[in-house]
């Protein structure tokens, strides 16, 4: 993993690009260490954070790095608030405050396993940048190891335009707009049968992550899932993004993770308050 | 230059608050640059208890207007496996002075116990450790039952304060908990007890609601949520939590403005610090130092 | 519909926070308007005390991250006056029933003595006027010595509500201070004491300094200004204020909460409500109706 | 005085000019009542009120009303904090709240009285609705009624630039770049001296109005003064906008004001904290 800069840092802006609802940014940052696929980013718009309705946004929040390339950094958005709503407003040559690269990225296959990567929704972002580094291993990874797939689920065709940053990928969409009609852990479930010497790279919604772990659980097939959960801090200090561990306890989401062991935790459980 | 309080020479004005900075999880993200850019004048460890705790059911975090409401509830590994593990990572962290040479950034350890009883003997085994330089007796924190009742009467605090401060030569702070009648009493009953400085202000009892349109249906399983409160259901799970950050920075001013015009022992002031010209607000109503927490 | 409260049938469940709104100067600003528009469901007079106040010296606000500070001081024109002059005047106000028909918006008067004996007069002259519906007591204002220990202790607060008790049949509402250890105790002390119900948030007890760039200088001729506080000096001509608006709507929610579980009375609850949604989440947790001041 | 709507309104910004460091804001007000001269506004921006440094602006602001025409008001801004800063950046299309107009205005001149408009940096804001009014009322007043004169005071001639909003006024500037080289006041003794059956209409900071006020004491001529205080409702609720008012006791500059007769004050008092 990279250790980030003990400070945060402005990143300006040099582009961002509509894929249906999702906001692609890419920012100049180049001094920022290479991230891992996996780690994040505390983002915060540099200007006018906060002033929404009821004073929100306050707190930085957490971002997926979804690419690193010639000194740019690229993040997927959906605006789903008043932080994510205002960076996706973000034009070029504005800037926001960054922090990062922070927590513990997926590892890397071994065994000679394949890798599976399986998103859903907004959380195809770190997919992107592990896809990357996947293709770009490949030739050295050498013969031995398989070709990785990717697949991706949807809600729809418009929001499956984003299966695009992933190239070859799968799509599966809950209203058969787009690719297979049906939940993207099928497509999961037939690749596995197909053949199951392979390692799991999931991230998406709390339901889907848990219908992922529970299938790889089934299959002995590793699972490398990154969490969400909401932060204070990104780096340890608060104690405030815990998720149960198996066994007892708590992990922290921002430096026990965001990426972690399908068999670190019972279940992946849907954060608070959602319906 | 170095700046001294309570007998410890620091390289500036400006600590942590308890339980907002995680030295450890730090040098996991940040790597050396943390112990070489080492921002606090001293390290304050989050709350020690006699037993471990895992703290609170999540979520234990609602952002509110310009405020974090948190419900960490203390985590910690309890007293025995901080002294042992924590402790001796704590003890070589270094501060710049300003432009200069960096100096031992001391370490002040936070505790909290349910009873004078419990408090007693973590201060005695904080008294044994000299990597320890300070303790700080967190008798404030509101998402645990025990501590509040303590703090907020002054007399009672003098007891507890009196029953810990034969102990221990070390510089002994009390955390004071802003959620009472009169802070500046309760900070002349630690004086009186033989506190050698205060601190203040923890957090101020606060709840956020879980969203509406959670309302009414059955927590799905897995998912944890707060008590019911009324019709509705608590976010936090632990129901209630404190409140921190610039919306609190105007009471703690008011809190630290009252303390340091009642007390003669020194102040460290914390709440809604964002700048450093908020730093020197507090400073200048009376503080002698500075701590940040959510920032 | 209209709702019932201690009695009072009213046209629904928002009314005004004490000394938030000015009819009389609202008709100069508003004409006919503020009648035929009227928004509250009852009219919550500013607090009145036995003899005139002129309030305290400028400046009385500050504007602090998502709040207000105010140091108004009670300015108003005595008991005598009140009844005299301005009572009439707030008899006939009427608000409309969501779509329908106009109901009246009974007038309840808010109170601050310094002494029982002084609450005792002021209750028994509001009983004597038909126009006034309701009483409520101040025992919350931090702005002023008097009121503030009354009512953060709840065997005094107890205390002072049965004095007051036994001197009017009208629907007694007790406005409890945030600024206390445990509002719930207190709550239940005012209960115990014979109140029909509660009202709070009050605001929290805050400070701004002035400007840094004012520092040291002294202040020009006709210039008011806090007292010294440490090395500055405090903005508000009182020196302290209080606190509302969004910043403090997280402890209101906390408060209320925690006073609706503990006593049997109705309780109004208020404290930085800026949106229906606002209101809507202290009437889940258990307020009966809802007040608003800051917007 | 007009009545204001009894709720806040939306207003669209219709164009925004600099005059100088000043920004005049047009907005479109349809249904407004007309203001009369020296009432005000409570204006907030519609979008990103607040998320400054220190998460301020939160309150709305008081701003004097310049300008009344065709459907259309105009305010001319200072950006000296979040507020005004704020609002300077809206651009035709955007939104602010206002509710309003607000507030005691000028009392119109009698006695065939001229009238003296004395203003003095951002305090020309309600002389040029006053101006205009005058200029309107002109021929209707008939021969009794002089022409009246104003005298506009900066701090230099960049700021001099904003005098050209009231037609033939007479500009003074602190650094002499435009003008008579001193303090308007000067020019103000000038003019008394030449005709002292006047009504001298002031506004402007605080030190200057104070001399106003004590040159029309002795000169014996009536002097309204429109005043500025922090203001939290602007309709008289909170008591919080007040003034000493001679003789003991306090004036709420919102409804007692902001226009207020010279004699009502014993001083004109310098806004706490100021330096
Ligand atoms: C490691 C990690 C990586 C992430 N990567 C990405 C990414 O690449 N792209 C992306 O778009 N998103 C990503 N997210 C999610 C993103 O951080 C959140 O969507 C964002 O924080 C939401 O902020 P908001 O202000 O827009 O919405 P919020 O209003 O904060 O709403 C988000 C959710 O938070 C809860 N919530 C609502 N109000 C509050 C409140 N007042 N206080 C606390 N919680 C509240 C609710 O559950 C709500 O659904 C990631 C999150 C994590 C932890
Ligand atoms: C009746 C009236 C009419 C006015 N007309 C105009 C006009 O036409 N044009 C115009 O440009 N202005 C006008 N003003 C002044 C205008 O309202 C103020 O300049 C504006 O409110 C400043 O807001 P701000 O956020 O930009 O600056 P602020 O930061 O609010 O600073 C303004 C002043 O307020 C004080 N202050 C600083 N911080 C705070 C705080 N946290 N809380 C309280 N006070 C603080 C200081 O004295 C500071 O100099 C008028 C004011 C009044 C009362
Ligand atoms: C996430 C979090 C955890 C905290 N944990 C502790 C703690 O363990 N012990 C303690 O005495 N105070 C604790 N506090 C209180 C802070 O030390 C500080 O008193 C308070 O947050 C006010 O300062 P701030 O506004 O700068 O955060 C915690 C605060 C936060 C936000
Ligand atoms: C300007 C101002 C004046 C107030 N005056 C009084 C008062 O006279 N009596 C009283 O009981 N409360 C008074 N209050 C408190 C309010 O009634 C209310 O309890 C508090 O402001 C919290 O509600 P809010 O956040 O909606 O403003 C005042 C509050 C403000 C802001
Ligand atoms: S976000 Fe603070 S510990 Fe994880
Ligand atoms: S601004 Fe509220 S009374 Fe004048």
């Amino acid at each position: 993993m990279s250790h980030a800069p003990f400070a945060r840092r402005p990143l300006s802006i040099t582009a961002s690009e509509r894929y249906g609802p999702y906001v692609v940014l890419r920012a100049a940052d180049p001094e920022g260490p290479a991230p891992a696929p996996g780690q994040f980013t505390m983002l915060a718009a540099a200007e006018r954070w906060g002033g929404g309705e009821d004073g929100r946004p306050f707190l930085a929040r957490a971002f997926s790095v979804a690419r690193h390339r010639a000194g740019e950094v690229h993040y997927v958005l959906e605006d789903v608030g008043p932080g994510t709503g205002r960076l996706c407003e973000l034009a070029p040559g504005e800037r926001m405050w960054a922090l990062g690269p922070l927590g513990r990225g997926f590892a890397q296959p071994t065994d000679g396993r394949r890798a599976l990567l399986v998103g859903g929704g907004i959380g195809i972002a770190p997919l992107v940048i592990l896809a990357d580094t996947l293709a770009d291993a490949g030739p050295r990874a050498g013969r031995g190891t398989p070709p990785s797939a990717a697949i991706l689920g949807f809600r729809d065709g418009e929001r499956a335009r984003a299966a695009s940053l992933i190239d070859g990928a799968q799509v599966a969409t809950d209203d058969g707009s787009a690719g297979h009609h049906g939940p993207c852990t099928d497509l999961l479930e037939d690749e596995l049968e197909l053949d199951a010497n392979a390692v799991v790279y999931a991230c998406g919604p709390a339901p889907m992550l848990e219908a992922v772990r529970a299938i790889c659980e089934r299959a002995r097939v590793p699972a490398q899932l990154a969490l969400e959960a909401g932060m204070a801090c990104g780096f340890g200090a608060c104690f405030g993004c815990v998720v149960p561990r198996r066994g007892g306890g708590y992990l922290r989401v921002c430096v026990d993770g965001p990426v972690v062991g399908g068999e670190e935790l019972e279940r992946v459980a849907e954060p608070a308050g959602e319906p | 230059m170095t700046v001294s309080f309570c007998g410890l020479e620091l390289a500036h004005l400006v600590i942590n608050g308890s339980g907002t900075f995680d030295v450890h999880a730090a040098r996991r993200s940040f790597g050396a640059a943390l112990d070489e850019q080492f921002p606090f004048a001293a390290f304050v460890s989050k709350t020690i208890t006699l037993e471990p705790r895992t703290g609170n059911p999540p979520p234990r975090l609602w952002e509110s207007a310009q405020g974090l409401i948190n419900s960490i509830g203390l985590p910690n590994r309890g007293l025995e496996e901080y002294m042992r593990e924590e402790v001796p990572a704590l003890a070589g962290l270094r501060t710049r002075v300003s432009g200069g040479e960096s100096v031992p950034a001391p370490l002040i350890t936070n505790v909290m116990g349910a009873s004078a009883d419990a408090l007693v003997r973590l201060v005695e085994a904080c008294e044994e450790r000299a990597e320890i330089a300070a303790i700080e007796l967190n008798v404030s924190c509101p998402n645990v039952k025990s501590g509040l009742d303590i703090g907020a009467d002054p007399a009672e605090l003098e007891a507890v304060v009196r029953a810990t401060r034969g102990r221990t030569r070390k510089p002994l702070i009390v955390k004071l908990t802003p959620n009472c009648a009169d802070v500046a009493a309760c900070a002349a009953g630690a004086q009186a007890g033989g506190a050698d400085a205060v601190s203040l202000i923890n957090t101020l009892r606060a709840m956020a609601l879980a969203p509406a349109r959670a309302a009414g249906r059955p927590p799905a399983s897995g998912r944890q949520i707060g008590r019911q409160v009324g019709q509705r259901r608590a976010w936090l799970g632990a129901s209630t939590g404190g409140l921190s950050g610039p919306a609190v920075r105007s009471v703690a001013l008011a809190q630290v403005a009252a303390v340091a015009e009642r007390v003669e022992i020194p102040v460290i002031g914390m709440g809604g610090v964002q700048t450093a010209g908020h730093a020197r607000e507090l400073l200048d109503a009376g503080a002698a130092l500075v701590a940040v927490g959510t920032e």
